[in-house]
C-alpha cells in the first residue's frame, strides 16, 4: 500500500517532515540554552494579554467571580495545553486578589488537568485555603449541552469577567453573545480559525492563531519558555524564506513543483 | 397537527430553548438543567459501551488480546484520583494521553499545518495561468507573508516590519468579515430547519410534511 | 429632551433584532415567495455527474452528517437518492459518523417501501464503521472486507450487488453529503488514491474548503449549504424544502444586512452630532 | 519522583509515536492502534470520573438544599433516566433512543439554531465603520453576505461576455483574503503546535500535571 524504501519499512516520502521536526527541535533546544544565559528576550506587546491583569482586577473590585472556558477539545490538542497554561496564570491572579474563579470543563480529561493546575496556583500563591475543587467541574461532554451549561452560569452568577482560550466550535458564540449581553469583560485565544471572527466581534480582545500559544510565555515570563518563543519566530523567518525562494524558482521555471 | 407523543415533546424542548431569546426563565432553565442530565448520561452510556466494553471487555475476554489490559491499568489508575493519597497514579495516565499524541502531532502538524501550505502558496510556472490568476496567486503570496509577520512576536512592529504587519491585520480582518458573512448563511439554515419541524411536523400548517 | 432617534437605534433591544431576523425567515416557511434560483456551476456539475449515469450503474453514497445538521443536508440527500432511484440507478451506502445510521434509515425505507427497490440487489446499507481514514482507504480495495456485515448484520457476501460491484472501480461515482471535513478526505485518498470520481455537499461552512480541490478537478462538482441544493433542486427539477428555505435564506439575509445599516447611519448621525 | 516518573512513561510512548510516524514495520502499525485504543480506554475512564463528580456537586446542592436546588434534582433524574434506559434496554431502540430522538437532538438543533440570532446580534453591534479595521470587516461580510443568495447574482453589470456581479466579488474575497487569512493563521498555528509538542516530549513542559510534589 505504502512505498516502502528498505526492510525498515521506512517511508521515503516523509522526509520532509522529518527534516523539519529536527530542525525545530534543535532551534529550541539552542534557544533556549541562549536565553539561559541572558534572560532579556523582547516580547511584542499583546493587548488581549497585557488586559488579563485588569480584568481580574476589575472583578474582585466589583466582588464578582472570574470565568474560565479553557475549550472545546481535550488534552491531546495543543491549543487546550496553552489554554491551560494560561489558565494556572489567570489562577495565580485571582488566588492573589481572593477572586472566585469558575472552571467549567466540556472535557474530563481537561477537568482534571484544570483541577491540578488551579490548586498549584493557589499553592503557589500561599492561598490552598481558597480553592474550591466544586468550581472546577465537569459539566457536559454535549457540545450544545455545554455552551447551555456556560450560558446558563453567564447568566446566574453573573461573573464580571470571561476568558474563552482553547480550541472552539460552532458553540463559541452562543457562549461570547451571552457573556456579551451580561456586560463582562471577555478576553478570547483560540487556534481554530473558523471561529475567530466571532470571538472578535463579541469580545474585548481576541488573541488570533498563534497568539494563544504565546500567551502562556507572556504572561509567565519564564526564560525556558521565552526561548521557545523565540526559536519559533526563526521557524517563521524560514519558512517566510522558502515562500519567497519557492516562489522564486517556481515562477521563473528554475524549478518544477513536485 | 400532530398525534405523535414524541413530536409534542420536542416541540415542547424547542419552544422552552427559543424562550432564552426574550429572558431567562423556569421553563428554560427546566430545559437546560435536564438537557446537561440527559447529555451527559447519554455520553457516559456511549463510551462504556465503545470503549471499555467494546474496546476493552470484548477483545480480552473472546479474543485474548492482551495488549489492551495495559491501557485497562491505565484507565484503573485514573480512579486513584478518587484518593488523596493515590491522586498521583491518575498523572501516569494523563501523561501517557498528553505526549502519546504529542508525539504524533509533531510530525504530522509540521506536514499539514506547515509544509503543504508553503507548497500550496508557491507560484505557478510564468505564463502557464492566465494574468488574473496570476495576479490572485501574488496577492495569496503576500497576504501570507505578511500574516506571518503579524505573528512575528520577539521583534517590535516598526519600520518595515510595521508595514507588513498591518498589511496582515488587512487581510485578516478582510478574511474574517468573508468567513462570517459565509456562516451567517448556515446558521440561518438550521433556523428555518427548526421552524419547518414546528410548523410542517408538529402544526401541519406549512406547505410541506418534510418527508423525504 | 426626547432623545434622538439615533441613541435608540444604537442602544436597540436586541429582542427587537430578535424578532425582525423571526419573522423574516418564518414567514416564507409558511408562504413561500418563489424567488429565483440560479444554478452555479459548481452545482451545474454536481448534477452533470448525475445525469451521466445510466440505469444499471452503481455509485457509492456516503451519509457524513449527523441530526444536528439535517437542515441543510437532507435536501440534498433527497434530490439524490429520488433522482439516481428514479433512473434505476443502484446505491451502496454507508456512513461515516455513529449517529448516521438514524439519519440514512428514512432514505433506505424511501427506497425499499415507497419505491419498490430490491434491497441486496438495488440497494445496500452498509452502516457505520469508526475510523474514517481507515475505511475510505480499505474501500478501495474491498467493500465487503471492510464491511464483512451491512448495518442490520447481514453478510454482505450474500448481496448481488456487492458481489458485482466491490471496490471503487465498480462504480461510477462517489457522493459524499458531510457536514465536516469529509468530503476533503474522500477527495484526497478517494479520488488522489484510486482515482475514484467523487462529488460532494457540503455545509455553507464547509463549501468554503472545497474551492481549491475543484479548481484542480479533485472534486468534480459540489454543493454549498441551502443554497446549493436550492440549485440541485431546480436542475432536478424536484422542488423541495431547499428552495422553499432559499426565500427565508434571502429575507433573513436581508433583514440582517438592513439592521446593519441602521447601525451604521445611526452611528455617522450621533458622530456627526458630536463633533 | 511522582511527576518525573510519569513524564519518562509519557516521554517514551510519546517517542514510539512519533518514530511509528515514518515506519510502516507491522509491529509499529500495531503499537499506533494499541495506543489509540489505550487512549479511548483512558478517554472512557475519565468520563465515568468527571460524572462522579457532576453527580457529587448536585447531590450536594440538593442535599443542602441550596438556592434553586430543585434544577440540580432535574439534571441529576435525566442523567440517572438515560443511564438506566441505555443499561436496561439497550443502546439501539427502545426509550434510550427515544428520549435522544425527542428530547436530546431538538434541543441541541435549537440551541445551534439560536445561533441564528446571536449571529445578528453581533454583526449589527461590531459591523459598524468606527475604525479601518471594523469597515474592512463590515464590507467583506455585507459582500459575502449579499452574493451567497439570489440578491448576488442579479446585483452586477456586464461588460462583453464577462459578468462582474456581487457573487463574484464574493467569490473573490473566499478565494484570496480570505484563504490568505486562513493559510497565515494555518502555518503560524502549526508552528506553535509543533514547538509545543516538542516542548510536551522533552519535558520542559508539563505544567499540565500541577506542581510536583
Amino acid at each position: 500500500m505504502i512505498p516502502l524504501q528498505d526492510a525498515t519499512g521506512f517511508q521515503a516520502t516523509r522526509w520532509p517532515e522529518l527534516v523539519a521536526a529536527l530542525a525545530l527541535a534543535l532551534l529550541i533546544v539552542v534557544w533556549i540554552v541562549r536565553t539561559r544565559r541572558s534572560s532579556d528576550v523582547f516580547v511584542r506587546r499583546i493587548p488581549g494579554l497585557e488586559a488579563v491583569e485588569e480584568a481580574v482586577g476589575r472583578a474582585t473590585e466589583m466582588g464578582r467571580p472570574v470565568l474560565f472556558i479553557p475549550g472545546m477539545d481535550s488534552m491531546d490538542e495543543t491549543g487546550t495545553l496553552a489554554a491551560v497554561n494560561i489558565l494556572g496564570q489567570v489562577a495565580a491572579r485571582t488566588a492573589r486578589y481572593e477572586t472566585r474563579l469558575l472552571v467549567p470543563c466540556r472535557d474530563p480529561i481537561v477537568t482534571n488537568v484544570a483541577q491540578e493546575v488551579v490548586r498549584a496556583a493557589y499553592t503557589a500563591e500561599g492561598r490552598p485555603d481558597l480553592y474550591r475543587a466544586d468550581d472546577v467541574r465537569y459539566e457536559t461532554y454535549g457540545q450544545f449541552a455545554y455552551a447551555i451549561a456556560v450560558q446558563g452560569i453567564m447568566l446566574r452568577e453573573r461573573p464580571a469577567t470571561n476568558f474563552f482560550f482553547g480550541r472552539y466550535y460552532a458553540e463559541s458564540l452562543i457562549m461570547a453573545e451571552t457573556g456579551n449581553l451580561t456586560g463582562a469583560i471577555q478576553i478570547a485565544g483560540t487556534d481554530s480559525d473558523s471561529q475567530l471572527p466571532f470571538f472578535i466581534c463579541a469580545c474585548d480582545y481576541t488573541l488570533i492563531g498563534e497568539e494563544l500559544y504565546a500567551g502562556s510565555v507572556y504572561l509567565s515570563r519564564e526564560p525556558r519558555l521565552l526561548g521557545t518563543l523565540k526559536a519559533q519566530d526563526m521557524a517563521k523567518a524560514i519558512v517566510i524564506v522558502a515562500l519567497l525562494l519557492g516562489s522564486l524558482a517556481t515562477a521563473t521555471h528554475l524549478w518544477t513543483r513536485p | 397537527m400532530s398525534t405523535d407523543l414524541g413530536v409534542w415533546v420536542a416541540a415542547f424542548f424547542t419552544l422552552a430553548i427559543f424562550s432564552s431569546l426574550y429572558r431567562d426563565n423556569p421553563v428554560y432553565r427546566f430545559a437546560e438543567s435536564l438537557l446537561v442530565g440527559v447529555s451527559a448520561g447519554y455520553y457516559l452510556v456511549q463510551y462504556a459501551y465503545s470503549a471499555l466494553y467494546k474496546k476493552l471487555w470484548i477483545p480480552v475476554v473472546q479474543d485474548q488480546d492482551w495488549g489492551l489490559l495495559f491501557g485497562g491499568l491505565l484507565g484503573l489508575l485514573v480512579l486513584g484520583r478518587l484518593h488523596r493519597r493515590t491522586e498521583w497514579l491518575a498523572r501516569f495516565a494523563i501523561a501517557f494521553y498528553v505526549a502519546a499524541w504529542a508525539g504524533y502531532l509533531i510530525p504530522s502538524a509540521m506536514k499539514a499545518q506547515v509544509l503543504e501550505q508553503i507548497a500550496g502558496t508557491w507560484l505557478s510556472p510564468a505564463g502557464s495561468v492566465p494574468l488574473g490568476a496570476a495576479v490572485n496567486e501574488v496577492l495569496l503570496l503576500v497576504g501570507v507573508i505578511s500574516i506571518l509577520v503579524y505573528f512575528y512576536f520577539s521583534r517590535e512592529h516598526v519600520g518595515a516590519l510595521g508595514v507588513a504587519s498591518r498589511l496582515g491585520i488587512t487581510f485578516l480582518m478582510l478574511g474574517f468579515g468573508a468567513s462570517f458573512g459565509y456562516t451567517i448563511m448556515g446558521r440561518i439554515t438550521l433556523l428555518i430547519g427548526r421552524f419547518q419541524f414546528l410548523f410542517d411536523r408538529w402544526l401541519g400548517i406549512g406547505p410541506s410534511s418534510g418527508g423525504v | 429632551m426626547p432623545r434622538p432617534w439615533w441613541e435608540h437605534a444604537l442602544r436597540l433591544d436586541r429582542r427587537l433584532l430578535f424578532v425582525a431576523v423571526a419573522l423574516a425567515v418564518a414567514i416564507p416557511v409558511l408562504f413561500p415567495l418563489g424567488l429565483p434560483v440560479v444554478p452555479g456551476k459548481e452545482s451545474r456539475d454536481f448534477f452533470a455527474a448525475l445525469e451521466q449515469l445510466q440505469p444499471g450503474d452503481v455509485i457509492l453514497f456516503s451519509f457524513d452528517y449527523e441530526a444536528d445538521s439535517r437542515a441543510e443536508m437532507d435536501p440534498m440527500t433527497r434530490v439524490v437518492w429520488r433522482y439516481c432511484l428514479g433512473r434505476g440507478v443502484r446505491i451502496i451506502a454507508l456512513t461515516n459518523y455513529a449517529g448516521g445510521p438514524g439519519v440514512a434509515e428514512p432514505y433506505i425505507e424511501l427506497a425499499t417501501k415507497q419505491l419498490g427497490q430490491v434491497y441486496g440487489e438495488d440497494v445496500v446499507f452498509l452502516g457505520y464503521n469508526p475510523d474514517y481514514s481507515g475505511t475510505i482507504l480499505r474501500l478501495g480495495e474491498s467493500f465487503r472486507a471492510t464491511f464483512p456485515a451491512d448495518q442490520y448484520g447481514r453478510s454482505t457476501a450474500d448481496f448481488p450487488l456487492l458481489q458485482r460491484a466491490n471496490r471503487y472501480a465498480d462504480t461510477k461515482l462517489i457522493v459524499t453529503i458531510a457536514a465536516s471535513s469529509l468530503a476533503e478526505y474522500w477527495t484526497i485518498w478517494a479520488h488522489g488514491k484510486y482515482d475514484a470520481k467523487v462529488i460532494a455537499g457540503a455545509t455553507a461552512i464547509q463549501a468554503v474548503h472545497l474551492y481549491p480541490y475543484y479548481q484542480t478537478g479533485q472534486v468534480s462538482g459540489f454543493l454549498g449549504g441551502l443554497k446549493g441544493a436550492a440549485e440541485l433542486e431546480r436542475l432536478a427539477e424536484l422542488p423541495g424544502d431547499a428552495t422553499r428555505g432559499m426565500d427565508s435564506q434571502t429575507t433573513g439575509h436581508a433583514v440582517i444586512v438592513l439592521f446593519i445599516l441602521l447601525g451604521n447611519v445611526a452611528y455617522f448621525a450621533q458622530r456627526r452630532r458630536k463633533s | 519522583m511522582k511527576t518525573t516518573l510519569p513524564i519518562l512513561f509519557g516521554f517514551l510512548v510519546g517517542l514510539v509515536m512519533f518514530v511509528q510516524y515514518f515506519f510502516s514495520h507491522p509491529s509499529l502499525q500495531r503499537t499506533y492502534n494499541l495506543v489509540l485504543d489505550w487512549k479511548q480506554i483512558v478517554f472512557g475512564m475519565m468520563l465515568i470520573l468527571g460524572t462522579i463528580g457532576l453527580v457529587r456537586h448536585h447531590g450536594v446542592r440538593i442535599q443542602r438544599r441550596e438556592r434553586a436546588w430543585g434544577y440540580s434534582a432535574v439534571t441529576l433524574s435525566g442523567l440517572v433516566a438515560v443511564i438506566l434506559a441505555g443499561v436496561g434496554g439497550g443502546v439501539q431502540g427502545g426509550p434510550y433512543a427515544w428520549s435522544f430522538e425527542n428530547v436530546q437532538s431538538p434541543m441541541q438543533s435549537t440551541i445551534f439554531a439560536l445561533l441564528a440570532f446571536y449571529v445578528a446580534s453581533a454583526a449589527y453591534r461590531a459591523f459598524r465603520a468606527r475604525t479601518v479595521h471594523a469597515t474592512l470587516l463590515l464590507c467583506a461580510g455585507i459582500i459575502v453576505m449579499l452574493g451567497r443568495v439570489s440578491i448576488g447574482e442579479m446585483l452586477g453589470f456586464s461588460v462583453g461576455d464577462a459578468r462582474y456581479s456581487l457573487a463574484g466579488l464574493s467569490g473573490w474575497i473566499l478565494d484570496v483574503p480570505n484563504l490568505a487569512a486562513k493559510r497565515g493563521i494555518l502555518i503560524g498555528v502549526g508552528l506553535g503546535v509543533s514547538a509545543t509538542a516538542l516542548k510536551i516530549l522533552l519535558g520542559i513542559e508539563r505544567s499540565y500535571l500541577g506542581k510536583g510534589d
